[in-house]
């Protein structure tokens, strides 16, 4: 396999896109949302499709029309505003994530100054006294701009490789 | 106090159950118990109408679904004429599962094992080897694949296991009447968005049918951060107001939120009541004008919510409507499906924007649906506590209430809107199927 | 040979095996059986004083944490006087849990699905929509939490779930004389160190009671690491040493290891040891003096150990105490509840030198704790094998021992400390609570 | 139609399937059923003669492998002398596992948890503080490791738990002459190449015992993909000739494919070929030379395939041989283990052709296992849904077909290969045991 | 620990390698089977032995002679074209697999141009609707070779964590 | 989200530490515990804190004063010392462990030479023929001083997301 070195973004912008998905990971571990909101851009779409199992040949899994997340910024607001009150259950005790971001490879596109990061992201989620986590694996397609010096996220995709969920709810984020 | 008898005795002891629903209790123990599930499994889910899809999944020939009658997968495919037939997903040679998506499309099922073959409508076409092996032996019409019962209304397909149960319209027995409000938006009808969203919890079923059935009660507490926040529009002074409809005897129930301030079909578009008010009976139309939220339950385990949402605090929003199936899969433990149902004949605009509503209020990820399960899964857990066998909870709200004689809908309708009549007639009616009194 | 009954008959084997324990023999199958499990829960649990907590974990007004007996969740809370009370965690309404964490500090409870509120005492003083929905049908008295009766020794706070059940102090029928080694450290008391080390293992609860009921047989090879290294101040020739001590008829038991070479009162601080000797009874004294390992089990799943640790072999080192706590929570399966009790009076110095020496041997990652859970879960798998159903293991060390004529201490007391004659009062008095001979 | 009785009953239910059996029809249900589990573990594997190992796994004395029979951990060991015994992986003591690797070499095993010693024959010889604990109330002889009987037949040892079971040569009854095919490849028969696959399955143990029992039917179709690219010397046109041959009362039975330009003993290399032709008996040499695919099962759970492999279409390739043991762990779930067998005296070179051939059709990674196992996973959760309670299967194939009688092998053998004649011995000897008819 | 600098790789190396297996990650994910096989050299030995569960001082945990995989090009390429048929009935549907690739640590051989790739990889699989996935923990060792500008996996060993296999098949790669 | 580039540490050492991780994690998983203690300073604290379920707004859920490790250079040489004899039983047989370490993240300290390493690190954990794995998610916040030519390990800090945690022993190290 041959790498095509001439498209090949630079190392640089590489380790610098990893590291910015890194730090945006421990902003929901630590459960600071507030600093996470501070990652996304103003015109964020954040998304993921709802799965279905279907046939090796079929059109799509992914589908086109149902999403379990179809959030814009103001949206995930929303959700953060929600979770500092005192009333979010869902995550009354809260949720222990811990977001395990591996395999990041970062594309070109055709916009400059934005780049897109694929990556690999396992979730362990663990609540209350129950030893059994829940675990989710997910395929990431990030759009990652330029700001300033630093970086911020245009849009994230990602779809979690389970049809069924294993999960009475979906309370975090990914 | 209902006596709970852990091992034999348990038939006397659901003829107590049934008693104490009258008097207004019933006991805690029933949303965790191995026994209590073996039996729905046994007398209640194959006994009755059991919601298998919307016809709008499977909109062209060829089109399948499977989806569960207790543990049963059950192919729903449109055939080659346009008809819908539901069966058993499972070949009749050695029983291999026939179709392994939960959705696709295909004129014939070919086997993975042996290669029997058979018409998506269930018939029995090809046998590998048919004259080698089995030498005039086998008759292909003995073994077609084992055929459900079905029956449809306004779109929804119900299967049943049981050939002597009544036809669904008098399975329904008038529920009808309410259900347009869902099942009729606009005249071309409601439609399924997408697939659904399809999760597990450890949750047993019949808490979320009653919470659906008409659980006024629980909203600004268990939704405290929507009132908080200004999101959900009704406030707790006024929130108890409305009323609690019940078809007795069959089961079904919906509770109808009304806020004084409320405009008439606030949240629909226009064009939509304009329809509305041409294709529902007057008595339709009074009554879903008043209504801001409608939730309710087909007996035992379909249920409706519409609700108008709004991210502007104090503005009316947008309605939505989410059509929820709760797939019992042991003692405590559930598969949900949740659907987004939009007017079919809507602008895409507002079927998008009913959506989003949707996800961000229910679903998996939705911030409403987050709360209700939480909660749902908490008291499943405290049900299986030891101590509790002997504790019932208070059904007693609305005991004495005498029929609203003002309302024109059909069924047992009282007020207000915080109450628990609609949840004595729905375990009411399931303890007659547990009981085994049902006349099929 | 215990002939073991699988389905019918489980009551007449349980007699069987209660005169087996005479006899020196006891089943294998006891330790990881279904039937075993249930009828414990039924039988057992229910009736005895279960350990919930120690005051110390619970200081201040309002502090609570969560236990259980059973599969119970209670919640165990110090009201806003300073008294200790413990309820049932479950909301009376529609069986909500109350509390959500394990510890916490709260005056009053409110439920998060339709908003009861409670006192941490139990008292139900909230319900929304009191007038519109119960229209005057709901008493508050009558839907307070679920009352359970408690009882406390020298900080430990027990409950039981039988009205019927003597008090706490006859229950422990003297074994309170050895407790105080533990409970009594200086004048002030003993102390947790901090929350609980909590795990789970495939584990049956009744193997760990009976390892520390007085398993020094188990020492010089299980922890032959420890002897190997001279990190366990005992030897091979000299570790028979000791006396078994246990309370006929009431299951409790305690092991107290004896060296030749060891100090008196080894291990404890000079100050600590003035204290005891004042505070203590001059019997109490005499047979302190004299134990290195003090490791005793109060019946059924309570347990203590203490024991001197030093990390440069041959030296004395500092004396830990570990409590834990045995719940069982499946046949074979089990949560761990280990916490390191310290002498409050004593110098914060020595109270984290205890505790390294404790974590380095007990809790979850103590090298001690490994190798004991390692066997542990080995014997529950075999436990389980359909070929162990007729087989008994042997419980004949110290048959035919008279009491030690010279021991000072209550109870049965026999030497050496390698005996089973603990463990045969421990399976007999579990016997008769399993076949229902116990007055309650 | 087979009533299924789901509480009580079962034993009237299983003689209804002992006779439908014969009228070809067996019930979907008992491929994946607590209650038939739980019989089978009570009276089929504890009476029949269950593989244990091959004799070349344990080559030297003091080497060992733990398998199980039932849920029974058992050590297979070779003494010092060479001899072979099985034992109850159990320390009597108190129950710890005293093997806890799955292969290894020791002259003893010594007790993790108190150190008592037993030889590797089950003998026990050493026990800490016999004096100081014991005072002479132990014997040794008493207490040694629980013995499992065992028999052999070239090279595989089986163990038998129930003591009037009939001898191993009489419960073969015959098969041997098949078995020759897989165990005396050559003058120094066959060898395992190394340690088995083992992999769990969601996949009833029966429904491998089936298909290996002779299910010529599905190669087309299941493993289609091999006959569409090549890989399989066999062709749908051709596919169902052959034999099915069975053991009449003894649940033993044997498919042999033949492809009529197959050319005899193809894929065997010449050398081989020569010493079976001088080893093998006349009849075995003739049916041999004639049978492309092996596919056989030991009453009740140990199979073998011999099969030629090419990855050049359209060449014969090498033959390579698959044993393999079903070991139930439960309704509906199973752990394989899968070897692969090989001439002991053939060249290195051989061996490892015939091992990659094994490794890319076979074992958890083999394509033509992938196949399989996806499809009895299938067939097993089919079997559990509660509408097949009534479903039987077909079960027709070769009723009335008259024994070849030409064919110079032992049993009932009949064509052609495409046949459920072995499957009605097979589930007719099931039966047997499981309605408790079997004389041990 | 004192890292031995003269021996060690140059940075460069080590992330070109490691994005290597990031992308040769992706292509498996991603059912692109073909792109896959672009990633291997001709005389790759892809290798994966079987384990048995052996005292602590044993020989060996890890079967000398046993192998689950042990695939040349050739064979790869029949297992490829096998899932490209319509009858890889154990892919149909299709496994969702994500290999997480972690801990990539390059070394020198004594081959120039090659170089010894240890690494973690833990896959996740799940299939139609069923909750629960199937969870491998993997050590592999593989041997990055130079091919041109790019790369090739020369030999793939990998050692899957777990004695009894809790898969009903292993119809993936790893 | 701008990146605070005065404060960054340069991409070198970040690359550096990321690989001592590895390094460090691989000694372990392949239980060579005396070249894993050569990784760790002598004046190391390896503190790993007993999780107890609080409320959202609880001062705690990390407990101030309950361990499960506590450990120092010493005292973890004992327990070394310990796995070498034959009578370690809880690993008889040996875990089977891999130690994920992603997202790994480095700050500067206060203390010149050292830095502020964060990392997650999933632990797959399996042991004899048990196919069902144990499975450990922690956030590690290590202390990484140079020393000489390369690196030590001068604090571990690790917190398990679990408050009960699913293992009859933690006979490994983290
Ligand atoms: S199971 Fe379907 S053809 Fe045999
Ligand atoms: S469950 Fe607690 S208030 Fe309803
Ligand atoms: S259990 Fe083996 S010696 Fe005690
Ligand atoms: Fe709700
Ligand atoms: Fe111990
Ligand atoms: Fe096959």
């Amino acid at each position: 396999m041959t790498s095509t070195q001439e498209s090949r973004v630079d190392r640089e912008t590489v380790l610098d896109i990893t590291e910015f998905l890194y730090r945006e990971a421990l902003a929901l571990d630590e459960r600071r949302f507030r600093d996470w909101l501070d990652f996304l851009a103003e015109d964020i779409r954040y998304e993921v499709p709802v799965r279905v199992t279907r046939e090796g040949l079929a059109d799509w899994e992914l589908a086109p029309t149902s999403r379990i997340f179809d959030d814009t910024k103001g949206t995930l607001e929303v959700r953060v505003r929600r979770l500092e009150t005192d009333f979010a259950w869902a995550e009354q005790p809260p949720s222990r994530t811990r977001h395990f971001v591996t395999n990041v490879v970062v594309d070109r596109t055709e916009t400059d100054g934005e780049y897109l990061a694929s990556s690999n992201v396992f979730i362990y989620r663990s609540r209350g006294d129950d030893p059994n986590p829940s675990l989710y694996s997910l395929f990431r397609k990030d759009t990652i701009r330029r700001k300033g010096d630093g970086w911020e996220l245009a849009r994230r995709w990602a779809a979690l490789d389970q049809a069924l969920i294993n999960a009475h709810n979906m309370s975090i984020f990914i | 106090m209902t006596t709970w008898a852990v091992d034999s005795g348990i038939e006397s002891s659901l003829r107590e159950i049934r008693e104490g629903i009258k008097e207004g209790r019933f006991p805690a123990r029933a949303f965790n118990d191995q026994q209590i599930f073996d039996l729905e499994q046994q007398r209640l889910f194959p006994r009755t109408w059991c919601f298998l899809a919307h016809e709008s999944e499977i909109p062209s020939p060829g089109d399948y679904v499977t989806r569960y009658i207790g543990n049963n997968n059950i192919i729903v495919a449109r055939d080659e004429q346009g008809q819908i037939h539901a069966n058993l997903n499972m070949c009749r040679h050695r029983g291999n599962v026939m179709c392994k998506s939960e959705m696709g499309n295909a004129s014939h099922f070919r086997c993975s094992y042996h290669g029997w073959t058979y018409k998506n409508s269930g018939e029995l076409i090809g046998v590998p080897y048919m004259k080698e092996g089995y030498e005039g032996r086998l008759k292909r019409k003995d073994w077609g694949l084992v055929n459900v019962r079905i029956d449809t209304y306004a779109g929804l397909v119900f299967g049943c296991l049981d050939p002597r149960t009544p036809s669904l319209e008098e399975y329904l027995g008038g529920f009808q009447f309410y259900l347009d409000l869902y099942l009729k938006q606009g005249e071309a009808g409601s439609e399924v968005h997408g697939p659904p969203d399809h999760w597990v919890a450890d949750t047993d079923w019949k808490i979320c049918a009653e919470n659906f059935a008409g659980d006024g009660y629980h909203t600004p507490v268990a939704h405290q951060f929507g009132f908080n926040l200004g999101y959900f529009p009704s406030s707790g002074s006024t929130h108890s107001q409305g009323w609690a409809a019940s078809i007795p005897g069959r089961g079904h129930g919906i509770g109808l939120g009304h806020s004084p301030n409320f405009p008439p079909f606030g949240g629909f578009p226009e064009e939509l009541t304009a329809e509305m008010k041409r294709t529902l009976s007057p008595a339709q139309i009074e009554v879903f004008s008043k209504v801001r939220t409608a939730v309710g339950t087909v007996f035992p385990n379909l249920s409706f919510l519409m609700q108008p949402f709004s991210l502007v605090p104090g503005e009316t929003g947008v309605r939505f409507v989410t059509m929820r199936l709760y797939h019992p899969v042991g003692p405590g433990r559930m598969e949900m499906y949740s659907w987004c149902l939009v007017p079919r004949g809507a602008s895409q605009e507002y079927k998008d924007e009913a959506y989003k509503a949707y996800t961000l209020a229910f679903g998996q990820a939705g911030t409403f649906e987050q709360d209700d399960f939480e909660n749902w899964t908490k008291v499943t857990r405290s049900a299986k506590s030891t101590m509790v066998k002997n504790i019932d909870f208070p059904y007693i709200m609305g005991m004495g209430s005498e029929r609203d004689p003002d309302f024109p809908g059909p069924g047992h309708v009282v007020r207000p809107y915080v109450n628990d009549t609609n949840f004595r007639n729905l375990w009411g009616r399931w303890a007659d199927y547990l009981v085994g009194d049902v006349e099929p």
